[in-house]
């Protein structure tokens, strides 16, 4: 089973050469941390940076430069600032090659439900819906069941939706799966240690396997 | 040129009214405009209706509004950190829409570029497609948004000149240039207020025929959310 | 009867101070040179410029600097240069004040045609058809009749139109004249030395006439 | 960063191909992609249809496509200044669609903004609008224009990074920074091109992810179509 770093470090495998990647808050960020060295990424920031760098050190603090998660940031060399309506306009015109996000449930038909649960306060979808309406690839970064035990890869979400058809990957603290085009989270790779039943037992949405299902590599 | 400069905030927001809709610049605390917020708090004015991504903190930003109840309505497209509004909200004394963020910025956008509307793909098959015109081009659907038409815009800006042209910094630009195009009147606060001729006209994000009145703040506090620092 | 820098010099009277004007080709071109010194006004060049200012001295001479008759031009202070898209922007959005442009024919219902004659080589509209489109104040410089001595001032126009219901003021070598909302050509001033008379005969288009009409006054 | 620099023009242009759709900046001579047209001319390539705002001049610019006859098409909003362009075009060789010049504008913007249309009142009630949509909102009529589709936009910056981000000079930027969103490939040529981190990231005017391929040119002639001085 994967921690939250396990997580990330298995999605960052999925980052391909010269891509623009946006990456959501909470795990997704942590991806960064585990870019392969010969992999060139430009980390895209929906309030209006590409190029976005590490966290600052203490001197390098500037209130005037943060991420969409509203964190002090720095810029790249080669870094562009823009407005917020060019930075959704980049992403709406398939610019941007990846999105990394977190999702409360996703469907086996790729819907992803990520920003309200009825009855509790709603802080909003920021640019969670722009982002899933139009990236051309999107990995979700997430648990593989909730709290209460219950599988977040469901037939169809039962919460509001941020989106529709459009989750490509899942990456789970137990699994890899993608996301078929008829519909079904395929099965392509186990966590360390995780059975094959154990993602069954996880998953209340349609799973396919076929063959043996291979545990994930590090290196 | 024409000279947009106002001698301070108050005769900057001299006019904003009880019941005015606001656009309010900054992403989250960065690039808020600091001084006209604190001055609408201090006039307490009521019952705005305010366009701003986020709702600020709840001693910060929009924040410093909302616990004065100064605010009717918001919209905006993420509202979280902040507890009084959420209380305001659950007990029905305020009101929000939650557009999403690209939403929110091509709605500003289309008013400063004279489109009644335009069409984004952000929301389809999801709540906030309920009631609007869905259109489908090229195989994809998109939803038919409107352009928002508010009476003020409230941007804060790095540096300005007189003739009203504005440069922001770094990723406090954000929404700031897109309302600042946006507002039936535009007022700018900057950093650094200087003569015409001292920027450079290549480098002017937003051009002062949008900008109706500026003004060089005083006090910036820049107050960071979320400081995360490498160690 | 008026020359070109008449015209030019009467419609400068109809500038208002504080306001943002663009300029069409030819006599629209010479109003900026005779905007009265007390009146500030910021000319905006539709390809990309707003604080349009005289044409430069042989050395300030930039080929990347001209206005939309391709003219090499010079920035006052507090110019600003902006792409053609935010150009456009600004002009539906009602942000310039006045458009001054030459037509071929005006309508008594304020149509305008100015770009194209059937049967001729046509060049295009350019940037007219935004303009007219837009602009809250529209006053065309134009001769009131045409080579031909046929009247350039119509019940309706015969050329293809540029724009509709949008031409507010004319100003003619022989008058100036509004168009009223509800149709019709109000002839407010006579050019020096010309006779109402002169100005009904070549009038084609419904023309109004109450009172006396002033001669224009220059100083 | 990702590295969008290619050699040299050859390189740049390696996949246009005969019917390609191009778009390419500039507005009348003024900030014209020199070395791509030259390159363009050199290589023979035919059928093509261009966006471009003008048609060039007779020996310069666009106009010496058309005086190979390697364009089938010009979609612009003024074509004056070139007699091969008319006689061409009365002898039914090339075919040409002319726009307004905001049109133009927005449906490059539409494509870089990932906007299907958009609405513009510019051409209602002409024979612009024959055949169009059109459509009222709030009182008053617009056209409905659908973004451009191009293979290729190339444009003509005045300095830029291996990133791929552009900077303008002055009224050269007109176009090129709208088509150089808008090409689903962009190739930048630039009088200058520099490291990563050698221009300020706040004055960039098209960030490099919109820009597939970027060269430095050479020998600009940077021809003045008219120049007007004052004595």
């Amino acid at each position: 089973m994967l921690d939250k770093e396990g997580i990330a470090k298995r999605i960052a495998q999925e980052i391909q050469n010269n891509s623009y990647v946006n990456l959501g808050i909470g795990i997704p960020t942590l991806v960064a941390n585990y870019i392969p060295k010969h992999i060139h990424v430009c980390f895209q920031s929906e309030n209006g940076l590409l190029g976005m760098g590490p966290f600052p050190k203490e001197s390098e603090v500037d209130p005037d430069l943060i991420n969409a998660g509203k964190q002090t940031i720095t810029m790249l060399p080669g870094a562009a600032i823009f407005d917020s309506a060019m930075s959704f306009g980049m992403i709406h015109a398939q610019k941007i090659d990846l999105t990394i996000l977190g999702a409360m449930e996703v469907s086996e038909m790729g819907d992803i439900a990520n920003w309200k649960i009825p009855g509790k306060m709603v802080k909003g979808m920021g640019g969670a819906m722009d982002l899933v309406a139009s990236a051309k690839n999107i990995i979700v970064a997430m648990q593989h069941v909730n709290k209460a035990g219950e599988s977040k890869l469901l037939p169809s979400c039962t919460l509001p939706l941020t989106g529709i058809r459009c989750v490509k990957k899942i990456v789970t603290e137990l699994a890899v799966l993608s996301v078929l085009p008829e519909g079904g989270f395929q099965l392509l790779e186990r966590a360390p240690g995780v059975s094959v039943d154990t993602i069954k037992k996880a998953t209340l949405g349609k799973l396919i396997i076929e063959g043996d299902i291979p545990e994930m590599a590090f290196n | 040129m024409i000279d947009k400069k106002v001698a301070n905030v108050e005769e900057a927001i001299m006019d904003i009214k009880d019941g005015d809709t606001l656009m309010l610049g900054g992403f989250g605390l960065c690039g808020i405009p600091e001084n006209c917020i604190a001055a609408i708090v201090q006039k307490r004015i009521k019952n705005l209706i305010c366009i701003s991504n986020n709702a600020g903190v709840d001693d910060f930003g929009i924040g410093l509004m909302l616990h004065q109840k100064q605010v009717k309505k918001m919209i905006s497209s993420y509202v979280g950190e902040n507890a009084e509004f959420e209380r305001q909200l659950l007990s029905g004394e305020l009101d929000v829409e939650l557009i999403p963020q690209g939403t929110l910025a091509f709605r500003c956008m289309a008013a400063g570029y004279g489109m009644p509307a335009i069409y984004t793909p952000a929301g389809i098959g999801t709540e906030v497609a309920i009631g609007k015109e869905i259109r489908n081009f090229n195989g994809k659907d998109y939803l038919l948004e409107n352009a928002f038409d508010a009476n003020f815009a409230i941007v804060k800006a790095w540096k300005g000149d007189t003739a009203g042209n504005l440069i922001f910094k770094a990723t406090s630009r954000n929404f700031n240039s897109v309302m600042a195009m946006a507002g039936k009147i535009t007022i700018a606060e900057v950093e650094e207020l200087v003569e015409p001729g001292v920027l450079d006209p290549n480098q002017i994000h937003t051009p002062g025929v949008y900008v109706h009145r500026i003004f060089q703040g005083s006090h910036y506090e820049k107050r960071i959310e979320k400081k995360t620092i490498t160690v």
